[in-house]
């Protein structure tokens, strides 16, 4: 509703950010999350650098368990397509039972996601308060991810609750948001998995 | 204020006086540290500089800011604009920031030819041999800071690696302070010869400061460190003749004899017990 | 109004109240203190006076240590000392606890004392292998360091080292601390933390005058 | 929502004792968990827990704290799918004919966060300075009286993180939150169930960090640095734990209030005509997104240090001290431009307006606070030029930080600038902010000698340290905080203080804050370290001298306090919708701001400073005449 004044200026009613608020504000917590995952990178390398008394990876200690490791790569990329067929969908504004499908198949990469990393976490065999800063760093940025990964699958939860209700239908830039930030730390998990594995 | 232009030039004039006053009574007046060191002496000489620099800077601010806000001020009517809408001055910004950087810039530059000559925390040793008698007053000697909660001991490397626990130096004697620590950072702080360095566990932090005035002088630990951070201080630090420190060596010798056998190699730092966690 | 101002009144005494008793929690909390016995004696010329502490290794005992933390090792009865200024101060102090060792070895050395000298279970020694050591008394202002020797792993329970010395005190008035520079304090990082970090453990005061 | 409206409705009003029952609870879950379930505590001291134990205990106390306030309800609907909120849920969340309980419970509107941010902080304020009159007390004499090492240094630890944590709060947080919306024009912030978090994590921190000392304390100061924290005692982990919620609530409140500036400004509100201090808000906003997951990354590592005995900052076992000097410079640095920033906006907001004429040099203005926020990340290395670290940089800190000073100096500019020839309103505003720019200068000089590696080698970690940081974050920060008290109080609360009694306070304040820390430049100059329960006796007159004045400081920072309150409370003088006669829009909204602030959103803006056409920053129309002030 808008309306002329007498001066001659126009007046609105509300300013709705909507769904341009959601993907700048998904954008913002990347970009603060990156100084998160920037701080864990210096921690990781100043560690490696230092290995003062050979504590950087004392004998004995190896690498994460790596197939489960991969394992722990392919669910979330397969979040990730699903994320992005579900936006694309939605963008074009194909409301079919395609995108609910889509949406459970993400939920459910998600949920393994989650699963296949806390196996991991309990796979690492390393008794932290002996097992160097290797394993201390990759530990704690495992942790790390873990946490963004549940907290983040709990917003792809109730985007699929809401959709699927039908209390809350998904809008486009609500997919393209939580698309975003899966993307990111997908990207991040990626990464973090390269240097651990390959950065001993 | 109807005499602005006389306001301005009695601004203009106490600024000068406060100014000037200031840097001549600054160039008169005791600087810290104090000169018991060369690296004393560059430290006062610097804060010196940026004192004379900064200080006419500082109350030509202050003068500004007292003259638009405190001379000019009036008791305003309602609705009326109180001066001409000034929006902002292309050239008085641009001289502005050219001035600041211009003043920056070469605080920067003169910092850096500083540091580079006196090299203060260099962070790396001099010498090769720290064992090695010092051949020269111009070679250091190396004395070692051990800061451990919440004591500070010396080690005298060249003297047979005695350790005490009172700081004597010769006097004009080029000192290489090897600083490390046992357990949490510490800052070693011997205010008077310019020396502050942090105690960092395996690490080796080095100062060098050639001290030039026999006296008395006071140690202070300068970052905290727990319980008895405030009482880890020393009042006994001593600068002496030359004679006079090779007989305290000679005493220090004699008194440390029974723990020799039982001292670790002198080393630049010294690894706790592979248990960190106490047993 | 007048409603208003007892509210008032009211919000700020039970603010002032919790805030109060917050500070009080920083308060100096006064020590039970110690002082030394008199003796008839002289050394040097000055009179002497006796302490005699104890050292707990109070892990699992509980109820043999003091204060909040009686399973932290401390110094019994208390780490509060008070001597009369200018004289001699003749310590015994009964060791019980095991050899846990130095991190700085030059601690091992007896500095400070009457003729540098301390005497173990009757025998005078002037330093102690440093990986002997259970504690130190150390007394950073005076210069006064007397390492105490722990006792054996493979001792009969109840085993006690006593360690004796004598040193002088200032002739002014003065507050000083004391403390043990043995990394003591079990499961705590270097052995430094808890009893080494508090207050009437391992680290007390000696009030002189 | 899920459940019926009366029924949330019902627990929302008794939010904050539900609150305080989770927090009991999940203290005591957590509690239990984290000491019989985490294997890796070989902390002995079992008289009052393990380390996993308690951070476990408080970090569920908050979880149960929000819970009982009703933070989760939102969230879990949403997870079953259940409806979004309706209008009349809106209406009632932001506090529709609540009244006073409104501002008891979690609420979405941002004028009563705004007025719940003022009274935590002032109360927090008022608790940490009592801390600094007992540290000035315990400085009287060179050796301890009324406390002992080890409290006193509790003591320190508590008034400079509970200070820390409110100065990053005082501004951004009271009238950031409740002028930044109306500012721009939005109706509401972008995330008002965020901010209501932002604001709802710093009682339970400072709750938290005061706990410390029931559990022995901590040494380290606000700083923390380990190893020594990994040796400090169960005190310690409130410490960890406050912090961390600090450091959320900071890079939370970041997000949202930028998400809010960039997205929900109104349509012909271009980012060159936004009010200075929405500007302000805005780099604040920036550092404290960017900077503060740097801290959450230190003190996790911490807690992992602590709980699980990995060794990040324990040279012996692998770790190094300077990585958490590093991460905790990086984040700390910042926020010290988060403490300021927004002081900078809040006092070219306000010279306009007693000037009676533009903001001089608006753009210039705008890039000099973007300067500072930019250059703010790349100078943390100036805390540790002494600290041995990487010393063939120290070149480039030492040339950055000085840089810092060109953006710094350009406030002072505009500040001149917008003075220069102006016939200035000596209210009571801006009598503090003159004393904001006299004190803030000496911050400045002093700061200079800091900069410089060779002068910082004597005056680093000294009492002239001390006096710096407080000279640019009381001096500064709080005097701009307590100038647009009495600025902006007419339109928070409807009622006026601009007393007689306040102008003799300002000049008891001014007089007695720049005795106390000119004592305290003096000693740190004579070689005074900080921290210090003991000091060289030759140091004790200027130590008397500082804490003589620091008493009447703390008197005439209670008179503050007290006017506030006799005002406020009982007085109740009924201010005037515009009693400054400022052009800004959010003098425009009526007193008090409706419910949603605005009815009608205005189209047409300019800068609000535009005393000389006397033109509103927005048209509403008709019917609010420019100036009805008195």
């Amino acid at each position: 509703m808008s309306d002329v004044s007498p001066t001659g200026l126009t007046v609105v009613d509300e300013v709705e950010g909507g769904g341009r608020t959601l993907i700048f504000t998904s954008r913002l917590f990347m970009a603060a999350n990156t100084t998160l995952q920037l701080s864990l990178l210096f921690a990781f390398l100043y560690l490696r650098a230092n290995n003062f008394g050979g504590m950087w990876h004392p004998s004995g200690i190896g690498t994460p368990p790596q197939v489960l490791a991969i394992i722990s790569l392919v669910f979330p990329l397969i979040t990730l397509v699903a994320l992005w067929a579900v936006w694309n969908a939605v963008g074009r504004g194909r409301e079919s039972n395609a995108v609910s499908g889509l949406l459970w198949l993400a939920l459910v990469a998600a949920v393994l996601t989650g699963a296949v990393r806390i196996l991991l976490m309990y796979q690492f065999n390393w008794e932290l308060d002996s097992a160097g800063t290797y394993a201390a760093i990759s530990t704690l940025w495992y942790a790390v991810l873990l946490g963004e990964f549940i907290l983040v699958g709990l917003w792809l939860l109730s985007l699929v609750m809401g959709h699927v209700r039908g209390t809350d239908r998904l809008s486009a830039s609500h997919a393209r948001a939580i698309l975003d930030q899966w993307a990111y730390i997908t990207g991040v998990s990626i990464v973090v998995y390269l240097l651990i594995q390959y950065i001993k | 204020m109807r005499n602005r232009a006389t306001a301005i030039r009695v601004v203009i004039i106490v600024w000068f006086i406060l100014a000037v006053g200031g840097d001549v009574a600054l160039a008169f007046g005791p600087i810290p540290p104090g000169q018991a060191s060369d690296l004393a002496s560059s430290e006062s000489l610097t804060i010196l500089l940026l004192a004379e620099i900064g200080w006419p800077i500082f109350s030509a601010v202050l003068a500004a800011l007292f003259f638009t806000m405190v001379v000019n001020r009036t008791a305003p009517p309602t609705e009326e604009p109180s001066a001409a809408a000034l929006r902002g001055n292309t050239r008085a910004q641009t001289a502005w920031i050219a001035g600041t950087l211009v003043v920056v810039l070469s605080l920067a530059v003169y910092g850096t030819v500083a540091l580079a000559i006196d090299q203060p925390g260099a962070g790396v040793p001099s010498q090769a041999s720290a064992l090695a008698m010092p051949t020269s007053t111009s070679q250091p000697l190396e004395v070692q800071v051990i800061a451990q909660q919440w004591w500070f001991t010396y080690r005298y490397p060249t003297y047979g690696g005695i350790e005490t626990p009172q700081l004597v130096l010769p006097v004009n004697q080029k000192i290489e302070f090897n600083v490390t620590s046992l357990d949490v950072v510490h800052s070693f702080w011997f205010y008077a010869l310019g020396v502050k360095a942090d105690a960092v566990p395996l690490n080796d932090n080095v100062v060098t400061a050639t001290p030039t005035k026999i006296g008395t002088y006071r140690i202070q630990c300068a970052e905290l460190c727990g319980l008895w951070h405030g009482n880890m201080a020393d009042n006994t630090a001593m600068v002496v003749s030359p004679s006079d420190f090779a007989a305290w060596i000679q005493q220090e010798t004699t008194l440390d004899a029974p723990i020799m056998k039982y001292l670790l190699p002198y080393s630049h730092t010294y690894e706790p017990s592979p248990t960190i966690y106490g047993s | 109004m007048r409603s208003r101002i007892w509210l008032l009144v009211g919000g700020v005494v039970v603010f002032g109240v919790l805030v109060g008793f917050f500070v009080t929690r920083f308060l100096n909390p006064v020590p039970p203190q110690i002082a030394a016995t008199t003796t008839s004696n002289t050394l040097q010329g000055r009179h002497v006076v006796d302490f005699n502490l104890t050292t707990v290794a109070a892990v699992g005992t509980a109820g043999q240590g003091n204060g909040e933390h009686p399973n932290w090792v401390g110094y019994l009865p208390t780490t509060y000392l008070k001597v009369p200024a200018g004289a001699v101060v003749h310590m015994t102090i009964d060791q019980e606890d095991g050899q846990t060792g130095l991190r700085n070895e030059y601690f091992g050395l007896v500095r400070g004392t009457v003729n540098d000298q301390m005497t173990v279970d009757g025998k005078v020694m002037g330093a102690l292998d440093p990986s002997l050591a259970a504690h130190t008394f150390t007394i950073p202002d005076l210069g006064v360091s007397v390492p105490l020797e722990g006792v054996a792993g493979n001792a009969p329970a109840n085993a006690m080292i006593v360690v004796e010395f004598n040193f002088v005190v200032p002739d002014k008035p003065g507050l000083f601390r004391w403390q043990c520079f043995v990394p003591c304090a079990a499961g705590t990082l270097y052995g430094n933390g808890g009893p080494m970090q508090t207050l009437g453990y391992m680290a007390g005061e000696l009030q002189v005058g | 929502m899920s459940t019926p409206p009366t029924l949330a409705r019902r627990l929302n009003e008794w939010g904050l004792l539900l609150g305080v029952i989770g927090a009991v609870i999940g203290f005591i879950i957590g509690f239990a968990v984290g000491t019989h379930a985490i294997p890796y505590s070989f902390d002995e001291d079992n008289s009052l827990g393990s380390d996993p134990g308690i951070l476990l205990g408080y970090a569920l106390s908050v979880v149960g704290f929000l819970a009982g306030m009703g933070f989760l309800n939102y969230p879990i609907g949403r997870l079953l799918g259940a409806k979004r909120p309706t209008e009349e849920d809106n209406a009632y969340m932001h506090g529709e004919g609540g009244g006073l309980t409104r501002y008891f419970r979690m609420t979405t509107d941002h004028k009563v966060i705004g007025l719940q941010y003022l009274v935590m902080i002032l109360a927090f304020l008022f608790i940490g300075g009592l801390g600094a009159m007992f540290i000035r007390t315990e400085l009287l004499t060179p050796s301890p009286t009324v406390a002992n090492a080890q409290s006193y240094l509790t003591l320190v630890g508590l008034h400079s993180t509970l200070m820390i944590f409110m100065a990053s709060a005082a501004i951004i947080g009271p009238f950031g939150n409740y002028f930044v919306p109306i500012m721009i024009g939005a109706r509401n912030m972008a995330f008002p169930r965020l901010e209501a978090l932002t604001f709802w994590l710093l009682p339970p921190a400072g709750l938290i960090l005061l706990s410390t000392v029931f559990l022995g304390g901590f040494t380290t100061g606000w700083t923390g640095y380990a190893p020594l924290a990994d040796q400090n005692v169960l005190g310690m982990d409130s410490y960890l734990i406050a912090f961390a919620l600090i450091g959320m609530s900071i890079g939370l409140s970041g997000v949202n209030m930028i998400a809010t500036i960039m997205t929900k400004r109104a349509p012909g509100l271009p980012l060159s005509r936004m009010p200075i201090f929405v500007w302000s808000v805005l780099v604040t906003s920036f550092l404290g997104a960017l900077a503060a997951p740097a801290l959450i990354a230190a003190v996790l590592m911490e807690v992992f240090d602590r709980s699980y005995q990995t060794t990040f900052f324990v040279p012996a076992g692998g770790g190094s001290p300077y990585l958490w000097e590093n991460l905790f410079w990086f984040f700390g640095h910042p926020e010290v431009y988060i403490f300021v920033v927004p002081a900078f906006g809040l006092v070219m907001e306000m010279l306009p307006v007693f000037t009676r004429r533009p903001l001089w040099g608006y753009r210039v203005a705008v890039g000099g606070m973007v300067g500072i926020g930019l250059l703010s990340f790349v100078v943390w290395q100036h805390h540790l030029f002494v600290s041995g670290l990487a010393p063939s940089l120290r070149p480039f800190y030492m040339f950055s930080t000085e840089l810092i000073s060109v953006p710094t100096g350009i406030i002072y500019l505009v500040a001149l600038g917008t003075l220069w020839r102006a016939r200035t309103r000596f209210t009571v505003p801006m009598l503090f902010i003159f004393g904001f720019f006299f004190n803030f200068l000496i911050g400045g000089f002093t700061g200079v000698f800091l900069s410089d590696v060779p002068s910082d080698f004597t005056l680093h970690a000294s009492y002239f340290v001390q006096a710096h940081f407080h000279y640019t974050i009381m001096g500064g920060e709080v005097f701009a905080l307590m100038a647009a008290i009495v600025y902006y109080l007419p339109k928070m609360t409807g009622r006026t203080m601009d007393t007689k009694l306040l102008r003799f306070q300002f000049w008891a304040v001014f007089i007695t804050f720049n005795g106390t820390f000119i004592s305290l430049i003096s000693v740190g100059i004579l070689g005074m370290p900080r921290r210090v329960i003991s000091y060289a006796a030759y140091l004790q007159p200027l130590n008397i001298s500082a804490t003589v004045f620091a008493y009447g400081l703390g008197l005439s920072m209670a008179l503050f306090l007290g006017i506030l309150l006799w005002e406020v409370v009982i007085k109740q003088k009924v201010a005037a919708r515009n009693p400054w006669e400022s052009l800004g829009v959010e003098w425009q909204v009526p007193t008090p701001v409706p419910l949603f602030n605005f009815d009608q959103v205005p189209v047409a803006w300019s800068l609000p400073y535009d005393y000389d056409t006397g033109k509103p920053a927005a048209d509403f129309g008709p019917a609010v005449p420019a100036f009805s002030g008195a």
